[in-house]
């Protein structure tokens, strides 16, 4: 980590400069000027051996297509697909066009590193757009370090990790929590939180979090349950009655998966009609792409704490949804992650052409500070600590399953992987 | 532990988590009814159990859109033609498979094991290929999604009484069906001597197949009941196989009793300790319980005492 | 009734008051019989007299409900199935019960008594002595031309040859054969008859058997079981002429 | 008539069938792959000692384990822990609240490490525990079930059930086991940085000999009389029970023996992948792991190692190009392996290619002494 510089201070973006920038900025969206590959020898932009021709230059994409991931990963691989079309209708990046390997992950985390070794070393790729889970994540963590590629994330997840060769396009945990339970806090007037989730490592430290919060941020409100089930758990009536029980204002849901289905299923048929707010139901963990195997009329009026929804009003995001349904069908649902795994390759652009090189130790140097005001969650700027400054919001969700958004935060949160105070 | 609870309030807990063991009851024995006819009955490790559950699950999905599309008058009783078509479906598939692969592994058990889990791989893959990798939200009438307040603490959930009527009929059907037709008792003379069985004139073949075809198709209506409680997408059916096959083992695989009996007590055991215990630890101890008391006895719960 | 008393140790096996009973059906019941040293006993009766259950209850494969089985002082209910061969009780059963798979020799090797622990089995020597018993066993089942074929290739009568080869080669005290020429042949049989007198000379032998030409050719004593009890004993003649053997057996 | 029987460790088409696997492990594939592919394959080696444990326990004894993923989990953690205290120096984690402990206890608020890890400070206890760990619960399970004569299915299904209940521990005690992540970003062994392509090489070879070495242990056993009782057991178990053998020890035995296979291939999987995770211990690892076995041949333990390199290039290759089509196909090989070729690969070699290759050598050079008995797959 010596070349990297791992402090974390502010640098204080006022709210009237962002949006000053921001207006700015999306008036020429999509419309940039035009790099010629000949002004950019690639003896020059390519110095270390990477797959960068004349003409074009090759990326990895590593999802996972099949297994019990597929679910999940396949809204990442179409807005990445999406954003390198669109990167290549615009002339590419150093007027290059963007190639890519796709390899498949199969849920399984050794694939994962496998194949992401196979695209650093066989293949030279750029740079990798990829991974889902924590899991997968730190299965090819080393491999990225030790080969030095350079890894764009796009799930929200929990912190506690900032490494040189990846940038972190999804919110850490701080930045989609807090903001989410200050709302409740002071909008609902929430004073007692049931904690719950999947058992693995997101869910917990997202709740670990949550309940620091809770307990030491928030006056006169505590946490009066928490509870893990195991992934694929299908059996929720106890935790129902339990809720029942303890009578919380606000049930925090972190469940993933297939047990997402059974979760809301079950709370709706138990009688807690979430539309009621009685208890209020708060979840990270509900994406516009699970309330489809949910169904919208199961889980309307819970609330959702996240950086994007599908329904954000703004140009950008018409234009996105737009492009995304001409491309993928126009019964696709996009969500939080798909956005961001959006970003990914606009990011890596942006950053290559301000450092007028494919190198990744350039690239890296040149990426925190990059700005993207197409962003169709609006604007966003990469951090010092890898992660995006990013606004947070409440949505509420309707019958049709999407979700109506009630909250946004003023300002870009700024990423917090490492919180003090918080661990 | 009970200290932080008034007495009504714990008078409501166990009326709550009694009921909550009961639906875990219910779903139990439909998951495992299925399966204890096919192994108790034929010796068959049916691994593809969870991929027929899915099945009607996704037949249930598809009678779903029809109605909510062609019938919408109906729809709030299009369940009911799901779960027949469910049933007809998966079980017209269990009989195909049996015809095409399960007959001719009678003498071999443990490879009946391997050739109906590659079953469950291809199955998965054609879920995946027709409805897509995502779970599918299957649309459950209004009427089916509510509850029965009985006091302000203790709220019934309709769908929890749906499943267990549905449990509760669907023994019956088996208990009636195995002991008290003649078809009953031609599986169970198959069971017993399949050679003596074919000489006195029982059509061993048909009987197999219809028996491996009901077992698959109580499977189907298991899982178009599951829809109302669970996801449906294409490897949701294996979140179902290790209960499904413990239940079914921990009974005592030969005896429909013991299944049922096993249901209840495994179910009552991990709700009670998911009230006192977070759920993950409730799942790992019941599963120690099931597999500890499995080692002491492992004949399983009901078993018959046998002349070898 | 019986004219021989309690806790004579001149007997080889002393079966008192045995019985087993499978969900209240008593197969046995209190069933007492003695065998004495270098005896042929042969138990008949009718099909589910409980034959197969007494040698089943005997070597340990069914466990009894109540009784005493005494094998040479030694209390054999009590005792797992492999100490009670150990101690000297052989069991051939009914179905000739071979190792397919492997060789005749092979099938031999295995019952020879020595490496039955795990690690004497991993590190046992095919030595001289093994080889020596082995050859010599074949010969007196009329097996010697056949050591190196598959069991699996073996005619019916042979097999059940090479199971009591298996058995006498681990040259046990007691020896009980659970209808030994069941399928044979009527020279295979003359030649079995043969066998067993050879055998008699040095142990003491249990036969479950209905070919009654056989048992004449080899009984000492026979014993007739009925509904798990002991219905009459004594020599061939007597029990051939015993009223109630006629009536539910020999009569039939 | 022959007068003695040799008994000899292998016969003239073994040894000829160890020299070719061996050919191709230590020389073939060094010679035509990069570092990239070797490791690799290293990989799919040491999934082939877990197919190697399971055609002596299920392949000559009959019993069917759905749950070697738990040992060669087990010995991929032992190893795991190790490697991660390791790498776990107090400067290397001098960013975490407590340094010093691994990382994924920090982030679980663990401020000192759990006793039970201390012993893996050392390598040798490491080493020892990799063997010792997996075959003691091999241990007490198969006395457990073995002893009271548990087994053919039953045993498969709670073998199974256990390889859940594993996982869900595994997952749910994660501020002490790495949860879901597993243990990952292990970088020395000693000192030696095992990530650098020579220490993969390195290690590519050394877990080939060791493989050798199983395949050497397992060849031993079928060749001794626990090898013949093994199979004397599978087919007339009431037999060999009243023959004076003690059946259930001989049970335990080959299981345990087979947890050990199990184990030293996930102490190797720890070191040449660099990482750990509870995706190994579940129910679907443990099955694939018997389909390498079973395409291979469950009755050959050559067969069983080429079965493993066989499905999972397979599994890589379409994986690649076929996604869908991959699974169609595994789901395909499963059912045909059951169906049409229950002795695998060695089958088709035993039943089909030799006898023609017989009766092509047979024209030259008629009845060699060796001849008549059959190569490992048949037995």
């Amino acid at each position: 980590m010596s070349d990297f510089d791992k402090s974390r201070k502010n640098n204080g973006v006022s709210r009237r400069a962002l949006l000053a920038g921001g207006v700015a900025l999306s008036a020429s969206l999509f419309a940039p000027k035009v790099l010629r590959a000949q002004d950019y020898p690639t003896a020059e932009v390519n110095t270390t051996g990477l797959a960068v021709t004349d003409d074009t230059v090759t990326i990895g994409i590593l999802h996972s297509v099949t297994g019990t991931m597929a679910i999940s990963e396949t809204g990442s691989v179409q807005a990445e697909k999406l954003a390198i079309e669109q990167i290549n209708a615009q002339g590419g990046i150093l007027g290059r066009k963007i190639e890519y390997i796709q390899e498949d992950g199969a849920s399984d985390w050794p694939t994962f590193a496998e194949k992401a070794k196979k695209l650093l070393v066989n293949d030279k790729v750029a740079s990798v757009m990829g991974c889902w889970t924590s899991a997968s994540r730190k299965a090819v963590l080393p491999v990225f370090e030790q080969y030095n590629g350079f890894l764009y994330y796009p799930t929200f997840y929990e912190g506690l990790e900032e490494s040189p060769n990846v940038i972190y396009t999804g919110q850490e945990a701080t930045q989609q929590i807090i903001a989410g339970l200050d709302w409740v806090n002071k909008e609902k007037g929430a004073k007692s939180f049931y904690l719950l989730g999947s058992d693995y490592i997101w869910p917990r430290t997202s709740n670990k979090i949550a309940r620091k919060h809770i307990e030491n941020f928030l006056t006169d409100c505590k946490v009066v349950g928490e509870e893990y089930y195991p992934l694929g758990h299908t059996q929720f009536n106890s935790v129902i009655n339990k809720i029942r029980l303890k009578k919380p204002d606000v049930i925090y849901a972190i469940v993933v998966g297939g047990s997402n289905v059974a979760f809301y299923k079950q709370l709706k048929a138990a009688g807690i009609d979430m539309t009621k707010e009685s208890p209020l139901l708060l979840t990270i963990s509900v994406t516009e792409d699970e309330i489809r195997g949910i169904g919208g009329e199961n889980i309307e009026g819970a609330y959702a704490c996240m950086k994007y929804f599908q329904s954000l009003d703004n140009d950008n995001n018409r234009e996105f949804v737009a492009a995304f349904k001409e491309m993928w069908g126009d019964d696709m649902v996009i969500g939080d992650v798909t956005q961001a795994a959006y970003l990914g390759p606009w990011l890596w652009k942006a950053a290559v052409e301000k450092a007028g090189s494919f190198d990744v130790d350039k690239v890296r140097a040149a990426s925190p500070g990059i700005e993207l005001t197409s962003a169709p969650e609006g604007y966003v700027k990469v951090h010092e600590n890898h992660h995006l400054w990013s606004k947070t919001r409440v949505g509420r969700a309707q019958a049709d399953g999407q979700y109506e958004v009630v909250f946004e935060t003023a300002d870009l949160v700024e990423p917090n992987p490492f919180p003090e105070g918080y661990q | 532990m009970f200290a932080d609870y008034s007495w009504s309030e714990l008078t409501a807990i166990f009326a709550m988590q009694g009921f909550a063991g009961l639906i875990l009851f219910s779903v139990f024995v439909l998951m495992a009814l299925g399966l204890a006819i096919i192994f108790g009955q034929m010796g068959v490790i049916n691994m593809a159990h969870g991929e027929f559950m899915i099945l009607g699950a996704y037949v249930t999905y598809l009678v779903s859109i029809f109605f909510a599309e062609a019938l919408p008058a109906l729809f709030p009783a299009y369940f009911f033609i799901a779960m027949i078509l469910a049933f007809i479906a998966a079980g017209a598939l269990g009989m195909f498979v049996e015809w095409a692969m399960i007959r001719h592994l009678y003498k071999r058990p443990l490879d009946t094991l391997l050739a109906t889990w590659g079953l469950s791989l291809i199955l998965q893959q054609v879920y995946r290929s027709v409805f897509g990798a995502r779970e599918v939200g299957v649309t459950i009438p209004d009427w089916m999604m509510g509850s029965l307040p009985l006091t302000d603490m203790i709220e019934i959930p309709i769908n929890g009484i749906f499943v267990m009527v549905l449990a509760i009929g669907i023994s019956v059907g088996v208990y009636v069906m195995m002991y008290r037709s003649r078809w009953g008792q031609q599986v169970r003379a198959i069971n017993q001597n399949r050679v003596m069985a074919g000489a006195v004139g029982i059509n061993t073949e048909w009987t197999d197949r219809m028996t491996y075809g009901i077992g698959c198709g109580i499977a189907g209506v298991a899982g178009s009941a599951f829809t109302m409680i669970g996801s449906t997408g294409p490897t949701a059916g294996q979140l179902y196989i290790v209960d499904t096959f413990l239940v079914v083992v921990f009974g005592g695989a030969a005896s429909l009793l013991g299944t049922i009996a096993s249901a209840f007590t495994i179910s009552q055991a991990q709700s009670i300790m998911e009230f006192f215990l977070s759920g993950s630890m409730a799942k790992v101890l019941t599963l120690l319980v099931v597999i500890g008391i499995l080692m002491l006895r492992p004949q399983g719960l009901f078993a018959l005492k046998l002349r070898k | 009734m019986l004219e021989h008393a309690k806790g004579n140790p001149n007997y080889v096996l002393m079966v008192e008051g045995l019985t087993v009973s499978f969900d209240g059906f008593k197969a046995v019941n209190d069933l007492s019989f003695y065998v004495e040293p270098n005896e042929c006993r042969v138990i008949i009766g009718p099909n589910g007299a409980g034959k197969t259950t007494v040698l089943d209850l005997i070597c340990g494969r069914t466990r009894a409900t109540e009784g005493s089985v005494q094998f040479k002082g030694q209390e054999l209910l009590r005792m797992r199935e492999d100490q009670i061969v150990h101690a000297g009780v052989g069991r051939k059963f009914q179905t000739p019960s071979v190792y397919e798979d492997l060789s005749v020799y092979e099938n031999l090797e295995l019952s020879f008594p020595k490496g039955h622990g795990v690690f004497g089995a991993l590190f046992f020597a095919r030595d001289e002595e093994v080889n020596a018993r082995i050859l010599e066993i074949a010969e007196l089942i009329f097996l010697d031309e056949q050591l190196d074929e598959k069991a699996a290739y073996l005619s019916h009568g042979q097999k059940q040859w090479l199971e009591i080869g298996m058995l006498l080669i681990q040259d046990p005290q007691l020896l009980m054969l659970d209808e030994p020429v069941a399928g044979m042949s009527v020279a295979e049989r003359k030649k079995t008859a043969e066998l067993l007198n050879r055998i008699i000379q040095d142990r003491s032998v249990i036969v479950i058997e209905h070919d009654m030409g056989f048992v004449e050719d080899i009984a000492t004593r026979v014993t007739v079981l009925h509904q798990g009890k002991v219905l009459s004993e004594g020599s061939m003649e007597r029990v051939q002429n015993d009223p109630k053997v006629i009536e539910v057996y020999l009569g039939h | 008539m022959q007068v003695t029987r040799k008994n000899s460790l292998f016969t003239r088409y073994e040894l000829i069938g160890f020299a070719i696997l061996a050919a191709i492990i230590f020389i073939v594939f060094p010679m035509i792959m990069d570092t990239f592919r070797l490791n690799l394959f290293g990989k799919y080696l040491t999934y082939a000692f877990v197919a190697v444990g399971l055609v002596l326990c299920w392949g000559a004894g009959g019993i069917l384990s759905l749950g070697q993923g738990v040992f060669f989990g087990l010995g991929g953690y032992c190893m795991a822990m190790f490697l991660k205290l390791e790498a776990s120096t107090p400067e290397n984690t001098s960013i975490q609240s407590t340094p010093g402990i691994p990382d994924f206890m920090d982030w679980n608020q663990l401020t000192a490490l759990p006793w039970w890890w201390e012993p893996f400070h050392s390598l040798t206890l490491s080493l020892i525990a990799v063997i010792v760990v997996p075959v003691a619960f091999a241990f007490i399970i198969g006395v457990a079930m073995f002893r009271r004569r548990v087994g053919g299915v039953y045993f498969a299904i709670i073998t199974q059930a256990i390889a859940a209940v594993m996982t869900i521990l595994i997952i749910g005690q994660q501020g002490y086991t790495g949860g879901v992540n597993g243990i990952t970003d292990l970088r020395t062994l000693l000192g030696w940085d095992i990530r650098t392509d020579e220490a993969k090489e390195i290690l590519y070879f050394v877990n080939g000999a060791l493989l050798f070495v199983c395949l050497g242990i397992a060849q031993y056993v079928r060749k001794s009389k626990l090898g013949r009782l093994l199979i004397a057991m599978r087919d007339q178990e009431d037999r060999v029970r009243f023959s004076g053998y003690d059946v259930a020890n001989f049970k335990i035995f080959i299981f345990c023996l087979g947890a050990a296979f199990a184990a030293v291939g996930g102490a190797m999987f720890t070191l040449q992948v660099g990482f750990m995770s509870p995706s190994f211990v579940g129910i679907v690892p443990s099955i694939e792991m018997v389909i390498f076995a079973a395409v291979g041949g469950r009755l050959s333990i050559l067969g069983a190692v080429y079965g493993t390199l066989l499905v999972n290039w397979a599994k890589t290759t379409f994986s690649e190009s076929f996604p869908e089509l991959w699974l169609l196909g595994l789901g395909a090989l499963f059912i045909a392996v059951v169906m049409a070729f229950p002795n695998g690969l060695a089958g088709v070699w035993s039943e089909h290619v030799m006898p023609r290759l017989r009766k092509l050598g047979s024209r030259g050079d008629s009845g060699t002494p060796d001849a008549a008995p059959s190569t490992p797959a048949a037995e």
